[in-house]
């Protein structure tokens, strides 16, 4: 094998680490707490794409793309906020019904992209200084990939600082610890609920303009990172951030590396055997919060 | 309240009234819908498996096109073998650049070793799945996941090796099967009495499972399985059965709608089509069999009817159908009607 | 409980009756559609929904121009066009389905459609079986030939091995081969290799990536690793843009490193944002900014109905002179029937369309040049090569896949 | 200890503690218990005694120590494993089946035989049968034989639940708080239903009822924090100082 291949597969293996990192953490936000899935996770990703090209419109330029992260976290939190209020909530109890019926609004998120925007997609072009690209060890690192990896070290960092140091952190850590009794001492859950939920989808809109810079925006570009999205929700463990993170970095390096000696549709295969012979070993995710509250 | 009596004898004459109609089928319906009925019945013994499997196993499967797969290549791979002459290759084979037939067609060319693959492959693929995932108590939410992960997983394999399994294009132009040419007279009409004899078998034998003690226990593990546990019995092996019962009744359907269709390709087995097996269920009525026929045949007939006339409005009005029968409808059409009629 | 059972059998008889009765109407209107002596038939089978959409539409478009322009001129043989519009949903089952609900209950006396092979393929059965005739207006992978199939799109040796060509003489020694996962750039890609070894020079690598994928990170290391002259891309859809833009974050822009696209037509180039593959090449038998009177006739007149800024592409202008071909061939044939039809079109000899002058070959695919463009900032090609002379359609590559010849 | 006593010995957990991340629910903990022998364990909330019944049916884990049941380690095996050995428990909440008959219930904890492949039958055996009347009598649900278990009362379902571990056939029964939102006339017959299922069966029951623990007649086991605390008669641990601090402290 050659080492000039392996350095770059290791520095992409982080690279896309980020991506499924930012398109799963809101994803295993609200499964920590709530349970359920939101299968229109992915048309959060598509939001981010299209609110950043609108952003684009009226802000053209270099400032553009900065100024389109907070539209879209915005825009997004909102959608989400949407769904959780309107349907969400109702299905609160029934974990795969919300998975089949959040489907639904995915289709038609799909479709009303499809109706506003065109099926073809938009242009977000990544501003010059994003286009560039440093050498490093006989490897070309593409700046925008670098970008990508700092604003999802970025957005962990102040996640963590939330969770762990803010007052909406303390009553999600109570809330995710025992439901009922966070309920019963005065904590309006159904609040927490809900500005989690929007925090989720608004990391996934934000994650949706770092995949505009690499790729097309097209209505149905969610669909592309949603299964390895899920794949990580999987691995990662439950209502843990660090596993989430873990389980990113693994399946994105482990994605990258196997690159190396398959081809992509191969590797995707092999994503799957890998998370199911994991599961063999640790059924209970990379991180397991050991809990009294045990099922009946 | 007028004549109940007269309301139970039309009840009790209804099933029969229903299956007389549709053995009779063949002599009113043009040969396009009669094809097209039949392909909706094999679909919805499809859909008799998600019954078992999500109604009353609790197990969402959003993966159940890979064994529609399964069946469906199998029996593709012996109407291709059956129609090759001695020595040569697939026609895709050859300008996939593959030199030689893989060990594992050659093997499809008997008739009784493709009907073997299209029952126990799909119920050895999905057996063995399952038991990875649920005998570490992964369940739920999780398995749906990955069940996801596996229809995107095998359709893009099936894709990517066109060189032995036909990729994207999927395998087509079929002469016959058995020996019996596909268009020649007749032959439609009794793959389609084939087809309503299965769906019938199928519908008869899983109402007979749900009614046993096995029924029970999947239903006691679908509600708590650990209550089942503490009473000695592992859930485990119910479930993987379970599964792979709907696998194979899955896998049959794809073999059915292979030959009604004449051609098996990626398209039907990945992740928008498995998801939408569900939605027939859902529709139908997920405790229900005969819900689950009902909700195969109208949403194929919707699709029929309004996608060509309507292509925009009917992804729409699936998602929100989807949606209004989840939330308000969980038990689908079928608890609607039982509803209205108590 | 017992309620519930016999509701539920209630709904399955309601919900067959609602089929017996769908099929009898449907088969009713069938009949219905039938020439009543002044209209015939036609069937145009697109996919108008799924993934393959956005790219049939615009051929359904062309094609419905086309019947609207010949029944605007009184249409064939006397009698007006009338035309059934089916939705092939980017799905080969239903493609093959809806082939044969216009051939059998809406007895069709041809049918224009189909983009991918898969479709193809798939309807191919059908109309073999009901001896009818499709027009398929795409370039393919070629290794087909069927009585019943007009092809009119590019086999290989009219897109592929024409751009290869251009390429050598260029001075490109070194290939780098990118595709989607599927057939078309598979078999393409076999048929290059062996024209490049042929040559004596090299293929530096072939990388696929699956339908619609949008990581391209392992694909451009690889590239990177390679340092191919040229690469020959065979990537469909949206995976193009991924494909350029992560090109570019790695410093390879068109300018730096040439690209040659089979799939990369005007109106892909516009939903990329032409500013991201200007400087790239494609090979096609038509681009938009070809010269002749033809050609400006058929895009205003295009662009008068859908829309000013509408990008005509390669496959729309085969659709639309499928449909003309076959006006011209039943004329000559003086019958409606497709196997009249057939052996009339492929003696037709040449006749004008955007393209210029083209004819069908006894294998019923379409004698046409091939033109290599270059991308330019406002979306359109630049066209910097032609083959000069009219290729002769191959469907069988004779150095890919020796011995093997299209008998009709 | 005498040799008749080892042979007579069923149960004995020996020095366990169960650690959930620095919490021991339960620290070096020991017991015994008699073949026939009724004990009913008490201890303030959060002494461990649902986590002792958890470690004895396997759905913890001890982080040291084991459970021996007729003399062999149980303490790794998988919860159906160890049913299968012949302990049986009734949680707290009431754990019965909520779509099945009262009849299923039971005659799905009757089954002799729990492989799968042995399920796929509609009728139930004689002997099975039997088992299944007798404890329907005995639980008094003879009359509601063929409801849903889901539409009993809750005192019903735990009396249901009760005859669910009883007609499993288990040699040691572990009821959790049995008569929990019962009244005095339902606990009452609680209480007659377990001495009536006698020396063939050991029955560990936990419960805070001190009537209920009396009309057991059995000797007490009292937990504190995890830890074993003291065991005697009902009298002798009603007079206890120690007992009654730990209740008071609690209390106050």
């Amino acid at each position: 094998m050659d080492a000039t291949l392996f350095l770059n597969q290791l520095f992409n293996g982080f690279s896309v680490a980020s991506l499924y990192l930012l398109a799963s953490l809101g994803l295993a936000l609200s499964f920590g707490l709530m349970r359920v899935i939101n299968m229109a996770h992915g048309e959060m990703l598509m939001l981010g794409g299209y609110l950043a090209w609108m952003t684009l419109l009226v802000v053209p330029g270099a400032a553009g793309i900065i100024l389109a992260i907070p539209v879209a976290f915005v825009g997004a939190a909102a959608m989400g906020g949407l769904i959780q209020s309107t349907l969400i909530r109702r299905l609160s109890a029934r974990p795969l019904d919300t998975l089949l019926a959040t489907w639904g609004v995915s289709l038609i998120l799909q479709q009303g992209a499809r109706d506003l925007f065109g099926a073809v997609g938009v242009e977000v072009r990544a501003p010059d200084w994003l286009s560039g690209s440093i050498a490093l060890a006989g490897v070309t690192i593409p700046s925008a990939r670098i970008f990508i990896i700092a604003v999802a070290v970025l957005v962990l960092g102040s996640l963590a600082l939330l969770l762990l140091r803010s007052r909406i952190g303390l009553l999600v850590r109570a809330v995710n610890q025992d439901r009922m009794m966070a309920a019963a001492t005065g904590i309006d859950v159904k609040r927490v609920d809900f500005t989690i939920f929007c925090l989720g989808a608004g990391i996934a809109g934000l994650a949706g303009v770092m995949l505009a810079l690499l790729g097309p925006v097209t209505p149905n570009v969610g669909q592309s990172y949603i299964i390895p999205a899920f794949l990580v929700v999987v691995m990662g463990g439950l209502g843990s951030i660090v596993g989430t993170t873990a389980a990113a970095a693994i399946l994105g390096l482990f994605s990258a590396l196997a690159q190396i000696f398959v081809d992509v549709s191969v590797a995707q295969m092999l994503l799957l055997v890998f998370v199911v012979l994991f599961i063999q070993v640790r059924p209970q995710g990379v991180i397991a919060v050991r809990t009294r509250a045990l099922d009946v | 309240m007028s004549d109940p009596t007269l309301l139970q004898r039309v009840s009790k004459a209804l099933p029969w009234l229903l299956l007389v109609l549709a053995i009779v089928a063949p002599f009113a319906l043009s040969a396009y819908d009669l094809n097209l009925l039949a392909r909706f019945m094999a679909m919805a013994i499809l859909a008799l498996g998600i019954v078992l499997i999500w109604g009353h196993g609790g197990i969402l499967s959003l993966g159940q096109g890979v064994f529609f797969g399964i069946g469906g290549y199998a029996i593709a791979m012996h109407m291709k073998m059956a129609d090759l002459p001695e020595g040569e290759l697939p026609d895709f084979m050859l300008w996939s650049g593959q030199e030689s037939l893989p060990f594992w067609w050659a093997p499809f060319a008997s008739p009784t070793f493709a009907i073997a693959a299209i029952l126990f492959v799909p119920v050895l693929v999905g057996s063995l799945f399952a038991w990875a995932v649920f005998h570490r108590r992964v369940g739920g939410t999780y398995f749906a996941l990955i069940t996801q992960a596996l229809a995107l997983a095998f359709a893009t394999l099936i894709i990517s090796r066109q060189d032995v399994t036909g990729g994207f294009n999927g395998l087509t132009d079929f002469y016959g099967i058995f020996g019996v040419g596909l268009s020649s007279p007749g032959v439609p009409a009794a793959l389609y009495w084939l087809t309503l004899a299965l769906l019938v078998a199928s519908y008869c034998g899983v109402r007979l499972l749900l009614a046993s003690r096995f029924g029970m226990l999947l239903r006691a593990a679908r509600d708590g399985e650990n209550r089942i546990r503490f009473l000695g019995y592992n859930p485990t092996p119910f479930k993987v059965v379970a599964f792979a019962i709907a696998a194979m009744l899955a896998g049959i359907a794809g073999a059915l709608f292979t030959l009604h269709a004449g051609v098996v390709s990626p398209a039907l087995i990945g992740v928008v089509p498995s998801i939408e097996m569900v939605v027939w269920v859902a529709i139908g009525g997920r405790y229900s069999l005969a819900g689950a026929i009902v909700g195969a045949l109208l949403v194929n007939i919707a699709r029929d009817a309004v996608s060509s006339a309507f292509p925009e409005l009917w992804l729409y009005l699936m998602g929100l159908l989807f949606i209004l029968v989840v939330t308000l409808l969980p038990n689908g059409l079928a608890g609607l009607v039982a509803s209205k009629r108590a | 409980m017992i309620g519930r059972i016999r509701a539920s059998r209630l709904l399955v008889l309601a919900s067959m009756c609602s089929a017996l009765s769908l099929g009898a109407c449907s088969s009713g209107g069938g009949a219905g559609d039938a020439p009543d002596g002044n209209t015939v038939s036609v069937g145009v089978l697109q996919s108008l929904t799924g993934t393959m959409a956005i790219s049939e539409i615009t051929v359904k478009n062309a094609e419905m121009l086309a019947i609207e322009e010949i029944n605007a001129a009184g249409g064939v043989l006397g009698k007006t066009i009338n035309a059934v519009v089916e939705d092939g949903a980017s799905d080969p089952s239903t493609f093959a389905q809806k082939a044969s609900k216009l051939i059998e209950n809406d007895g069709v006396s041809t049918v224009f459609g189909g983009w991918t092979s898969a479709s193809r393929k798939a309807m191919l059965p059908v109309f073999e079986r009901t001896k009818n005739l499709l027009w398929y207006p795409v370039q393919f992978e070629g290794n087909e030939c069927s009585p019943n199939i007009m092809y009119s799109g590019a086999q290989p040796n009219q897109q592929a091995l024409p751009a290869l060509k251009w390429a050598v003489e260029q001075g490109y020694k070194s290939y780098f081969l990118v595709g989607s996962d599927y057939v078309y750039p598979r078999t393409a890609n076999l048929i290059l290799k062996k024209h490049i070894e042929k040559g004596g020079m090299t293929v530096a690598g072939e990388a696929y990536v699956p339908l619609g994928g949008t990581d391209f990170s392992g694909v451009i290391a690889k590239i990177q690793q390679a340092k191919p002259a040229i690469i020959i891309n065979t990537l469909n859809g949206d995976s193009n843009v991924a494909f350029f833009k992560q090109m570019q974050a790695a410093g390879l822009s068109p300018k730096t490193l040439p690209v040659m696209s089979f799939s990369i037509g005007e109106q892909e180039a516009q939903a990329m944002g032409a500013g991201l593959v200007e400087g790239s090449y494609a090979a096609w038998n038509y681009f938009q900014s070809l010269t002749g009177e033809a050609n400006a006739k058929f895009i205003a007149a295009y662009k008068a109905k859908f829309g000013k800024d509408a990008a005509i592409t390669d496959p729309m202008v085969h659709g639309y002179l499928d449909v003309w071909a076959w006006k011209a061939a039943v004329e000559k044939a003086k019958s409606f029937e497709p196997e009249a039809v057939r052996k009339a079109a492929a003696t037709l000899g040449s006749f004008d369309t955007p393209m210029g002058k083209v004819s069908f070959a006894a294998n019923q695919s379409l004698v046409q040049k091939a033109y290599i463009g270059k991308l330019k900032a406002d979306g359109q090609f630049e066209i910097i090569a032609d083959s000069g002379s009219d290729i002769a359609p191959e469907p069988y590559d004779a150095l890919a896949f020796p011995g093997k010849s299209c008998k009709i | 200890m005498s040799s008749s006593a080892v042979a007579d010995l069923l149960l004995s957990v020996d020095g366990v503690t169960i650690d959930y991340s620095g919490f021991k629910a339960l620290d070096n903990f020991s017991m015994t218990l008699q073949r026939g022998e009724t004990r009913v364990v008490i201890g303030p909330n959060g002494a461990g005694k649902s986590t002792l019944c958890d470690t004895i049916i396997g759905r913890v884990r001890p982080s040291s120590g084991r459970v021996l049941f007729r003399g062999e380690d149980i303490s790794g095996l998988p919860e159906q494993a160890i049913v299968g050995r012949g302990i049986c428990r009734k949680f707290q909440a009431p754990g019965v089946l909520p779509t099945l008959s009262v009849r299923n219930n039971l005659a799905l904890a009757a089954r002799k035989d729990r492989r799968w492949w042995k399920s796929m039958g509609l009728g139930i055996p004689a002997a099975e049968r039997a088992t299944i009347d007798e404890v329907l009598e005995t639980i008094g649900l003879a009359e509601r034989a063929g409801d849903e278990a889901g539409a009993l009362s809750h005192g019903e379902k735990q009396w249901l639940e009760i005859g669910m571990v009883v007609a499993t056939g288990a040699e040691l029964l572990l009821l959790d708080e049995p008569t929990a939102g019962m009244g005095p006339a339902e606990t009452s017959r609680t209480a007659q239903l377990i001495l009536g299922l006698g020396a063939s069966r050991t029955v560990l029951v936990i419960d805070h009822d001190m009537s209920f623990v009396e009309q057991l007649q059995a000797s007490v086991t009292v937990m504190h924090q995890g830890k074993f605390l003291k065991q005697g008669s009902i009298a002798e641990i009603r007079a206890d100082a120690e007992v009654a601090a730990v209740y008071l402290g609690h209390a106050a």
